[in-house]
């Protein structure tokens, strides 16, 4: 009978708490929106399912040996965590409140000793770090998984567009201004005391502007990993969106007259400039923002991988079997952010609100952007590619086409939208260095 | 952090930031016109070798086994391509 | 541990362990049934959608299509043996 | 000269001891089996080539520096490791004694600090951690490969029949009975003395009976890891074995005319149905039996990835080259406990007994389940599916159908045995879950 | 206006050391070389991408975070650090000397406990290991990446022409010779003063002329880390030269006549001789070579996947995904040892001097050993074949089977050239193991 | 180490490392042998198993690489459907 007693206090349902039961609500949400509105699957749907995976209750997937031993422990146990951390126990007080004494100095200014040796104790009585948990530490604790699946992406990219116009790095330099207006308003947010984000924070929500899902998942897990959750669900979700957010910006700035120019067909491209493209692009990375190489670095690596020729079998399997590998384990890992406790607070409504507004400022700047061009060229440009600018590649390239299709049947502006697409690529990796090197 | 000091860092992040994206992505403009000006000057491209990868050569045959194999490889082919585009 | 103690924790996990699976998965037929019966109210089962995976469309290709795949096919192929010799 | 008997006393021939000559022979006999007579090869050339690899004399590789360096180190090396240690070595003894005396204390209860210094001096003056035994850290000591494989499992396996016929979970539920039948048995063997297995041992070595490798990876790895040689390769032997264990006990128990029945056709199931159950099923994982929620949730989300249709990418990768990269890994670090001095144990053949007894009560335990449920149904059941309930996907549903077919040569019983072959998956996870509650 | 200052000091441009500017130029030529003359590009491409990322300034990609936090961080952290190794700053020296004493302290004689503390330091305030750091602790300090490839290769080759004729292994041991020859050529050196190598490092030296890239990288993991990159580049720069280096010494040592021979066909081999071959040669190595065990086991184990028809999932994965994905990682981690520091200095010119003298010896005395065996056997033997024992595979075989048409343009060397080609793998193998069971 | 002693060390490597792996492949040229005639005498060599790997059936003309692709298409894809049945 004890013993059913056990499996019934050990169970979920005795022990499920009300965040987590939001949370698990909002994992089945993000799975929906991944498999039946087409959101992103490739990640929401290893994100969602972590979600859910990460709220278990009692199973502790997303957390140490040593949080889950001061979470579920026996008081004993609790005790012997208690002086191998140097913590004095309230021998009055009941294990509950033990256990917030424990978490609270594990979580801050316990030494590297005293941790040690309390994971120790935690792992000697049967405690073992989570799935997940480890899957977060390896995947983007140490920043390789954003890092790879940023090489598979550029083994994917086709540089070509942009090469035959290079112009457009200008426009996906302005769409860059969607990160760093959103900065500055979850900043002024914080000022105004709406919200309590500091300036890493603030820094971190702003990359979703860029809407790049790996750029964002390795900024946040440099400066903001304790929202990286909340980021990189944001990013995922709003990139999905952009057919929806960007035509309304983009129909609003310009004239029917604009949007029904037509550009000159692209020239094409040799394959020995596409081959010492990335490496231009390195060195001038090296020579001037050291802090971006291993985001763009990774990014050339794949491309010239890509673009050689002579590597076809490495290629082929950092656009395949690697990058597919590492999207489980990353999607997985971001999903084990999405605790309740971290999660469900309103600063991850500020992040929602704010990653909007990011894209729609990336998108208005693209575009006015590209007015701008238009009045010191002759050179004409369409300013809907503007827009692409923001990457979330090839949606938002498709979107322009789609949007100038609308006023000019014959106008096909995919191709010239893709240079504004990847150059916006770049753009937030260099945005991501300089924020890295000032708060890194 | 006071919240002055706050928002005066960023919005000297803000500005410094923007203009570095700027800067660098304008060099990059320069160094690319250059490096292709430079190309196309001592390697004349050669009529057309854009995104002509992946096309060789193809033929014709029947019977059901065959049919089954290439409607799965146009299915792989398709998501393939889907994955890319 | 005692023998006879060993044997009771033996016999306990056992009537103990059993009687948890029948019931989970006694709950779990409940709930697939439950659930099935509801998906087929609302969403009355599309003819056979059963286990018709990967059998696509094929048929009347013959076509551009068909070329193509078979052309990256024979690349894919030559590829692969240059790999191995 | 001196380089020449170096170089002999060094080779294997020289120190080659019985039990590891004994052992690479088993090894070579898991390859004979699994090479020709084609059992579960996919894990068993693994494994066995890991074996041979493991005994190989003074390579240590499957090992650690520090088990290495007092293994064959000099005695100046040993005494340095002493000191680590702590220990006093008796300066009269020779330095035979020295080791066994170290590994003792460094195998017991010495200190976390005191392993790691020892380690440290190990590690300094040359010797390093051997493949095996690094791979086996990673691969099983973190429980990350066979949960990694039990999510391709779940990529690879179709619901469809089951949900057709959920009561086929009934058939599944009752074959878990040779489960905790030999976990019962193995802990009578040890009260009467004959064998000296614990609870954790005795629970590892019944979730055998589940007919499952990562399952039975996964729970010894958690229960008893100094058992995991033996029980994966009595999981996966038996598992082979399945078309000679099952059919007798078949016949034995049913009559020709139970044998003969028809089964109604399966409905066809919709897709959403098949989207919904592993959601469902990780639900209530969630809720009941949190411990099972590594096994189920990885399960689950494979099964995701394949039903939902939209991540067909990462479907692939997780049913080919992530499963069979795993799989390689993981027969290797299965393969490192086959060592000598472990495997050859009288208690390897308690559990190669105690399996076969597994197999054999799961197998009556579902036949007469189905035979049960016939007397309170009127749908009829054919009792011999019941038989596919141990899982042993897909061979055990195979062998119901040939039974089968040699009673009724036009009753094709394979997609009706499927059900409680999936069904038996899932309660073995069940069966392990409520195990590792009690004693993990 | 600071914060601009602080962005142009951070630059590369404003750190770049002219050691650094040298290796981006080398990683360009490696990388012209890899694409453009088709230098084994599926290594040479990211060992010399790896390499430009190793040398950007200020960006450590390729060090640890403490050699990271030594190199830039301000007075202050360099204050913690010094207190947490126990070294005393000079407080009137400026901060560059600071670095410069607390670096050698942490590369020399810094207690595992102290440097702990240290790399706690570097943590706490913001830096982290660099991404080519950590490839290289896992990749190769580990070993597993070598021994992966290892396997991969393995499963690619085919010992059928070696078993149908067993004597052309003389060949692959004859050519080994130039491994050892050059070992003592770099000890001549070191005597002579005109370079200062260790014998360890001379060994690892010697390993180039195996030409077999993983068993020279593995070896000088093990025994001169500090040469890895230099001689990894060496191995795989002198494979891809194997049709420049060979011909004029194979026409040198053999007469147009010897040149002329046919050989006769090779018989047909069995399956079953081909799944004992990787077995026999196996328990060889367990008998007589255990330091061998990790390379040829792990061969071994490939070919036996690859032969024994059972596991064709597994093989296909180990030739393609997975060797694909190490070799990616490998390349970049070999890269990581290209910094300007170790890389730029005699030695490196000395190892590449030295390695191309190993293939050529090794050339010469494959041949004069094929020579040899024509004056004690009856069944002839064409010398060229012997140049194939170096390995190179399958480049060297090529190139006997070209010089041997121009002799004949009947005779087709290729298949009896593949018997000594593979041979030489095992031989170069075998030197390894020798060589780490002395000086490992 | 001294110079002349390093010399010697290295000589004596040289001789050892070059004699022992005389000696061990020696040693596998005559097991090899010796399993080789073991395994023909007691399992007669069935007429042509020797490199016969993968190549599938065709022949020389115009449309035999086609053929190659699409049994090599054919098995790829028997061994897909294969694993998942
Ligand atoms: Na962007
Ligand atoms: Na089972
Ligand atoms: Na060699």
């Amino acid at each position: 009978m004890d013993k059913v007693i056990t499996l019934w206090e050990g169970s979920g349902l005795y022990n499920l708490q009300l965040g987590q039961a939001v949370m698990i609500v909002v994992g089945l949400v993000l799975l929906y929106l991944a498999i039946y509105k087409k959101f992103e699957p490739l990640l929401l749907v290893p994100i969602g399912f972590g979600g859910i995976l990460a709220n278990i209750p009692e199973a502790g997937l997303a957390i140490s040996a040593l949080d889950q031993a001061i979470e579920v422990a026996k008081p004993a146990v609790l005790q012997q965590i208690a002086t191998a951390l140097g913590v004095a126990l309230d021998p009055l007080a009941n294990a509950e409140s033990w256990r917030v004494a424990l978490k609270s100095v594990a979580d801050g200014n316990a030494s590297a000793e005293a941790l040690r040796a309390a994971k120790y104790v935690a792992v000697n009585v049967g405690y073992s770090d989570g799935m997940l948990y480890n899957f977060y530490k390896v995947a983007i604790g140490t920043g390789v998984a954003p890092l790879i699946i940023f090489m598979g992406v550029g083994a994917m990219t086709d540089f070509g567009p942009l090469l035959a116009n290079p112009r457009t790095l200008f426009l996906g330099a302005a769409a860059q201004f969607g990160i760093f207006a959103t900065l500055f308003g979850a900043v002024a947010l914080s000022s105004m005391g709406v919200m309590d984000f500091s300036l890493n924070q603030a820094a971190a929500i702003g990359i979703i502007g860029g809407a790049d899902g790996p750029t964002s998942i390795y900024v946040s897990s440099v400066l903001a990993p304790e929202l990286l959750g909340a980021i990189a669900v944001a990013a995922y979700a709003y990139m999905a969106l952009v057919p929806l957010i960007q035509p309304p910006i983009m129909r609003l700035l310009t004239s029917k007259k604009e949007r029904e120019i037509t550009m000159t067909q692209l020239r094409p491209v040799s394959k020995l400039e596409k081959i010492i493209f990335p490496l231009m692009l390195l060195i001038l990375v090296a020579l001037f923002l050291p802090d971006a190489a291993p985001l763009l670095g990774m990014f050339c690596f794949g491309n010239l991988m890509r673009e050689c020729g002579v590597v076809e079998r490495l290629s082929d399997t950092a656009q395949n079997s690697l990058i597919n590998i590492v999207t489980i384990i990353l999607g997985l890992s971001v999903g084990s952010k999405l605790m309740a406790e971290s999660f469900l607070s309103v600063e991850t409504l500020g992040i929602l609100g704010l990653g909007i507004v990011a894209f729609g400022i990336g998108t208005a700047a693209g575009v006015l952007m590209a007015k701008l061009m238009n009045l010191v060229s002759k050179m004409p440009i369409n300013p809907l590619i503007g827009a692409a600018g923001v990457s979330a590649v090839p949606m938002a390239a498709r979107v322009a086409n789609k949007v100038g299709l609308e006023a000019n049947p014959h106008n096909f502006l995919l191709m010239h939208a893709m240079g504004p697409n990847v150059a916006g690529v770049i753009g937030s990796a260099v945005a991501a260095g300089v924020m890295i090197k000032y708060l890194g | 952090m006071q919240n002055a000091e706050l928002l005066n860092e960023g919005l000297a992040l803000m500005a410094l930031g923007m203009g570095f994206v700027f800067i660098f992505l304008t060099v990059l403009v320069i160094s690319v016109t250059l490096m292709s000006s430079t190309v196309r000057r001592f390697h004349p491209a050669p009529a057309s070798s854009a995104p002509v990868r992946r096309e060789p050569p193809a033929s014709s045959s029947q019977d059901d086994e065959v049919q089954a194999v290439i409607s799965a490889a146009v299915h792989r082919y398709r998501r393939q391509k889907g994955r890319e585009s």
